[in-house]
């Protein structure tokens, strides 16, 4: 059974259509990007998994539970995170914080909503926050604004709250863009280190190279439309890929798109 | 300590449960207009049941401040389907509503208005305004705090987060609700009359002020523009008819310069910041 | 520098706190309660001036039990609050004897329960809501019942035979005085004086349209038309019966004495008929204090310079105090305080036909005066004294 | 109630609407193009009644004594825009809000101290300023109001349809930043549209003085907060939608005074308008503004 499975799955805004008929699985444990042109779909999909839109027709199953009309809120709970591409960390709080907020507490509801913790400086809560920081070499930002921060860092922050959120797929929409060649590097590292202890990644990305490098399996949408599924390699053969990268054979797979 | 000094530490303390009750809603976003129609239902709940009832002073309080964080509660739902300005105005029509409806209502004396007979004293006053304060010094060092300001700064992150962000928008709004109801029976039993006339819009207004000059993002704004409100035109006194002038210079001023409040979070982060940084030395 | 911020907020806040009034030991010390500022403005800040002359003719002529009387005066703005607030600053700070004030009846309903349990006499000037001095003891008011004045103008209606048959009532619904004249008071005067009512209209003391109002006295066609609210909504009222073209007598009480209103309603007011407890041309002292009053108003750069019947009736408060005080052997020492305020209660109570200013003033069950009404009507832009009603 | 003192109360609920619909105008040009609720504009509707009052009791000619009231209207509208919306652009919607109840304050404590909290007489255009048609009193001013209403919001719409800066001020309403981008002077744009807010509101005041004779410090608050009803009934960014919300909180407001008294108006007008809020938010005529933001 797959882990991500979308069922001809529709979109549309008034009359415009933006995704049409897509189809397409992911399975446990894979890193699977999804790429197409600007203005393809791709962003609009991930809004579809998670929720942000409903969809217009089709059906989302995740970890064999149908939840095409779950409340979005609820999909993290299943094992659904995700980054953003215009990084949204929550400008009024600390970098600990935004990281707190990826925390799911499991149990004691109404308990563990009211708990004082930051009474208790040593509070699980804290400590694990803390120590995810630390471990991703953040630990000196904790008790900064996130405004202050520069970009790179902040990337790292917001993927980290993603990943703090213990998912069993991470979707990340543009990861490397904007990044050095140095912080891209880090990145990729970062990324196979979290695909080791199984979670499943899918991820939009312009950067071809990095993609390649990171990810098993391609998917290409254009239109709204899949057009192209399989390795980097097949993919890159498609007449119909090398169309929608406007026919430039040169574009897909060597370098920055 | 002086009578004068006393009768402006109450209204401190009064003034600051009412920012408070506009603060809770305020930090998640929501711009509460109808605050003084909620200190109406408690002042007058507790008003009532201790008159009529003779029931004692502090199960009048908490009978009040049931009753409006119920109407509170009541009208979240519905109302918060929708957001920000639309609550703004929603809440500005309620407290027009509630104050019309209590000078309608003859059993606690329409326009003529209510005596109120069991008195809360100095003592009083700022024990139960402590109380709050710290019940809500407490609550903002909770998780449920840090979700009221996620779901201020990005409501669809907060939820994509598992967090139910109108859950928290109706429990603040409620629970803000349910303070004005202790600051309207405070009001109640310390000035010992109540009149509908005097839980008018501009009250509410006044109070949304307070908040938002403090600042919405720690309870130390609330506070602060609590006391900014009280303390100034008393400073100014001597300047009598032009003291308000100067007052709302100074709202003006403080706005242009500082236009999240006097106290925001990293100010607030700063300090103690600092403060760690320093012992750690 | 967050720091020295702290500091001196606290400072602040302490001497704002903790900071006693100093006082002179041989001035007699009275509180002043006014609303200088605030929505009475135009109403209460020229009552100051009568306090103001009321003290420096005593002191002129040497005050009280030897001793200078001391003004001290706090703006309460009109709010309930501060009202209380002034309360305690001179019962405990200033170690005041009596208070005059405050203004209105919201504050008097907040300040007057703080007076009785500081055991320190108030008399407000300008409060007539019903009701509001019952189960106190050192609440006074030297303001006159409004069902009392209202049937006097029904009264000189009867007796001067002016028409009166069918009658309307129109009041202000959300403030207490304007409802119990509407509600409480008028209908009993017209049915004491055989009189029909036709139609009852209310609004809102806030309104500025009052034209569905009038409407419907349009259609009633009344002779008289008992009003009960302020003076601002007497005009509006005026001005939209004579925009829709009704002709009738409107009759009030003290609510609308305001020395301009003719002036400022004409001549929609023509015949506007009232009660009240002051005139200025009734007698040489009433004359001599109005042509004193007029001077320092003019010199204080006030806009109306005619003093109304609160600021004759301010000017009486001072000085029945400064009677008491005399009477009493009051003293103003620390020791006695509260039994020097308590025998100015005890015979202010008993005051009975008192010569005042307004005329003989004595206290009813209630601590609320009992004095001349003077019947005022409207003409050419002016107040005229038509009758006048002595205290039984 | 008799069927001529019906349609009496009909023609004064229509007139009454008419003193609505302008203020209501102003705050939804606020509102809809600046998501700004601009708490300031009973006040600016006060200065433009006021200084009016001020320059007729100097002895000006009446048209210079409404050309003294527009452009102090205009003046403060402008200074509003110059300390509040200027400073604030891009933050939470309530903040530029304090600012503007800073500026009410600031205006009425200001004509509080320059002339007393009394309602001061405004003398009659002429004696009698009325027309009386088949037993109906309709008031030329409320009559002038309603139609000056008409003409302003068609004139505003053609303005915002046709001009360069009404294509500005649209493009602001869709989206300040790309309105930037585009090339939209922000700078010009965002002043004129507050200098328009000023003058509706300042002839809604002269207007409302002109009816009823009367101005004061605090003659913006009920009609501000009347406006504000009419706005959200109407739909909030509409104009035509203020025209209609005008109308109708006139309407409600006499014949509930009408039918049941004073004391119920209060309950029916702010009851109806709670009740749209809860079961239709976007208002009577606003289209389905509520458009979940894209990630």
């Amino acid at each position: 059974m797959s882990l991500l499975a979308l069922d001809d799955v529709g979109k549309n805004f008034g009359g415009l259509v933006v995704v049409k008929n897509l189809s397409f699985t992911v399975e446990a444990g894979q890193r699977v990007a999804l790429i197409g042109p600007n203005g393809a779909g791709k962003s609009t999909v991930f809004n579809l998994i998670t929720g942000v839109y409903p969809l217009t027709s089709g059906r989302v199953l995740f970890d064999g539970v149908d939840i095409t009309h779950l409340p979005m809120r609820r999909r993290i709970g299943l094992g659904v995170a995700r980054s953003f591409q215009n990084i949204r960390l929550m400008g009024h709080l600390s970098v600990v914080e935004n990281i707190m907020l990826g925390q799911q507490p499991k149990a004691g509801g109404l308990a563990a909503l009211l708990t004082p913790y930051r009474l208790m400086p040593r509070h699980r809560w804290i400590e694990e926050a803390r120590a995810a920081l630390d471990e991703a070499g953040l630990g000196a930002y904790a008790d900064l604004s996130v405004d202050s921060l520069p970009y790179g860092v902040r990337k790292r922050v917001d993927l980290l709250r993603a990943v703090v959120a213990n998912p069993k797929m991470l979707l990340l929409d543009e990861p490397a863009a904007g990044l050095n060649e140095r912080e891209t590097e880090d990145l990729h590292d970062a990324l196979m280190a979290i695909a080791a202890k199984g979670v499943t990644l899918v991820v939009v990305e312009h950067d071809m190279h990095f993609v390649d490098r990171l990810c098993e399996r391609v998917v290409v949408i254009n239109f709204g439309e899949k057009i192209a599924e399989g390795t980097m390699a097949e993919v890159r053969a498609s007449p119909l890929v090398r169309e929608a990268y406007l026919g430039g054979d040169a574009t897909v797979g060597a370098g920055h798109a | 300590m002086s009578g004068y000094g006393e009768a402006i530490l109450v209204m401190l303390a009064i003034n600051i449960v009412v920012a408070l009750a506009g603060y809770l809603p305020l930090a998640a976003g929501q711009l509460n207009l109808g605050i003084a129609g909620f200190m109406a239902v408690g002042g007058y709940t507790s008003a009532y049941l201790t008159s009529a009832y003779h029931l004692p002073m502090g199960v009048g309080m908490a009978a009040g401040a049931a009753a409006a964080g119920l109407l509170g509660l009541l009208v979240a739902v519905p109302v918060l389907r929708t957001s920000g300005i639309y609550l703004a105005l929603a809440t500005f029509a309620l407290g027009q509503v509630i104050q019309a409806a209590f000078l309608n209502i003859e059993a606690v004396g329409a326009a003529a208005g209510y005596p109120v007979k069991p008195y809360a004293g100095f003592t009083v006053v700022l024990s139960v305004a402590f109380g709050v304060l710290v019940a809500v010094l407490l609550l903002s060092r909770t998780r449920f705090a840090l979700l009221l300001t996620a779901t201020k700064n990005d409501p669809l992150v907060t939820e994509l987060f598992g967090v139910d962000v109108r859950a928290i928008r109706v429990a603040a709004f409620s629970l803000g609700a349910l303070i004005a109801g202790i600051g309207g029976a405070l009001y109640a039993h310390h000035y010992s009359y109540l009149e509908p006339q005097n839980f008018n819009i501009m009250l509410s207004v006044y109070i949304a002020l307070y908040v938002l000059l403090g600042g919405t993002q720690t309870v130390a704004g609330p506070i602060v523009g609590a006391a900014f409100f009280t303390l100034l035109p008393e400073l100014l006194r001597a300047g009598s008819h032009w003291r308000f002038v100067i007052f709302a210079v100074l709202i003006i001023l403080v706005m242009a310069v500082r236009p999240e409040g006097l106290i925001t979070g990293a100010l607030a982060r700063r300090l103690r910041f600092g403060k760690r940084r320093e012992a750690a030395s | 520098m967050k720091r020295l911020g702290t500091v001196s907020a606290i400072a602040l806040l302490g001497a704002l706190a903790f900071a006693p009034a100093v006082q002179a030991a041989s001035e007699l010390v009275i509180g002043y309660s006014m609303a200088k500022t605030g929505p009475y403005v135009s109403l209460a800040n020229s009552n100051e001036i009568a306090a103001d002359m009321a003290v420096d003719e005593i002191n002129a002529k040497g005050g009280v039990n030897g001793r200078k009387i001391k003004l001290t005066k706090f703006d309460t703005g009109g709010n309930p609050k501060d009202a209380s607030a002034a309360v305690r600053r001179f019962a405990v700070d200033d170690k005041a004897l009596a208070i005059v004030g405050p203004f209105s009846s919201s504050e008097c309903r907040v300040a007057f329960p703080d007076g009785e349990r500081m055991g320190i006499v108030q008399m407000s000037m300008a409060s007539s809501a019903p009701g509001l001095t019952a189960d106190m003891s050192y609440a006074f008011r030297n303001t006159v019942d409004e069902g009392k004045v209202i049937s006097d103008v029904m009264e000189t209606f009867a007796r001067k035979k002016i028409p009166s048959a069918r009658a309307a009532i129109a009041y202000g619904t959300d403030d207490a005085v304007s409802k119990a004249i509407g509600t409480g008071v008028l209908p009993k005067v017209f049915e004491q004086y055989k009189s029909q009512v036709v139609s009852t209209v209310d609004f809102s003391v806030k309104a500025f349209d009052l034209s569905p109002q009038a409407s419907q006295l349009v259609q009633a066609k009344p002779e008289v038309i008992g009003f009960g609210a302020p003076p601002e909504m007497a005009i509006k009222l005026a001005t939209e019966l004579q925009r829709q073209g009704l002709k009738a007598r409107m009759i009030a009480g003290t609510t609308v004495a305001d020395p301009d209103l003719p002036k400022r309603m004409a001549p929609a007011g023509e015949g506007f008929t009232i009660g009240t407890t002051f005139f200025r041309d009734l007698n040489p002292a009433t004359k001599a204090f109005s042509a004193e009053f007029e001077k320092r108003a003019k010199a204080a750069g006030l806009p109306r310079t005619e003093p109304s019947q609160m600021d004759a009736a301010t000017y009486d408060i001072v000085l029945m105090y400064a009677d008491a005080l005399a009477k009493t052997k009051a003293t103003g020492d620390d020791a006695n305080l509260a039994k020097e305020r308590t025998a100015i209660r005890d015979h202010l109570a008993k005051l009975k036909n008192h010569p005042m200013l307004e005329g003989p003033i004595s206290f009813g069950a209630n601590r609320d005066s009992i004095k001349p009404i003077y019947i005022l009507e409207a003409k050419q832009a002016a107040w005229t004294l038509i009758d006048t009603h002595e205290p039984k | 109630m008799s069927g001529a003192v019906f349609a009496q109360q009909l023609v004064n609920g229509i007139m009454l609407g008419g003193i609505y619909m302008l203020i209501a105008v102003a705050f939804t040009l606020a509102i809809g193009v600046l998501n700004f609720l601009n708490f300031s504009i009973p006040g600016i509707f006060m200065v433009g009644a006021i200084a009016t009052w001020r320059a007729l009791e100097n002895g000006w000619p009446w048209v210079g004594a409404i050309a003294a009231g527009l452009l102090a209207a205009g003046v403060a509208s402008y200074l509003v825009e110059r300390f509040t919306y200027r400073w604030m652009r891009g933050l939470d919607h309530e903040i530029p809000l304090v600012s503007s109840l800073g500026f009410l304050i600031l205006f009425e404590n200001l004509v509080l101290i320059g002339y007393g909290s009394d309602q001061q007489t405004f003398p009659a255009l002429m004696p009698d300023f009325n027309i009386r048609v088949a037993g109906l009193v309709i008031g030329t001013g409320q009559l002038i109001s309603l139609v000056l209403a008409l003409v302003l919001v068609i004139a505003a719409s053609g303005l915002l349809e046709r001009t360069r800066i009404g294509r500005g001020i649209r493009a602001v309403a869709e989206n300040a930043d790309t309105a930037t981008i585009l090339g939209v002077e922000i700078h010009r744009v965002v002043p004129a549209l507050f200098i328009l807010i000023g003058l509706l509101s300042g002839v809604s005041g002269i207007l409302f003085a002109m009816n009823y004779l009367q101005v004061s410090a605090f003659m913006g608050h009920e009609i501000g907060l009347k406006g504000i009803a009419a706005m959200v009934i109407g739909g909030m960014g509409n104009i035509w939608g203020a025209i209609l919300g005008g109308l109708l909180i006139g309407l409600i407001e006499v014949l509930s005074i009408a039918f049941f008294g004073a004391n119920r108006a209060d309950i029916c007008v702010y009851g109806a308008l709670l009740l749209l809020l809860v079961v239709r938010p976007e208002g009577l005529l606003g289209g389905s503004a509520i458009v979940r933001e894209k990630l």
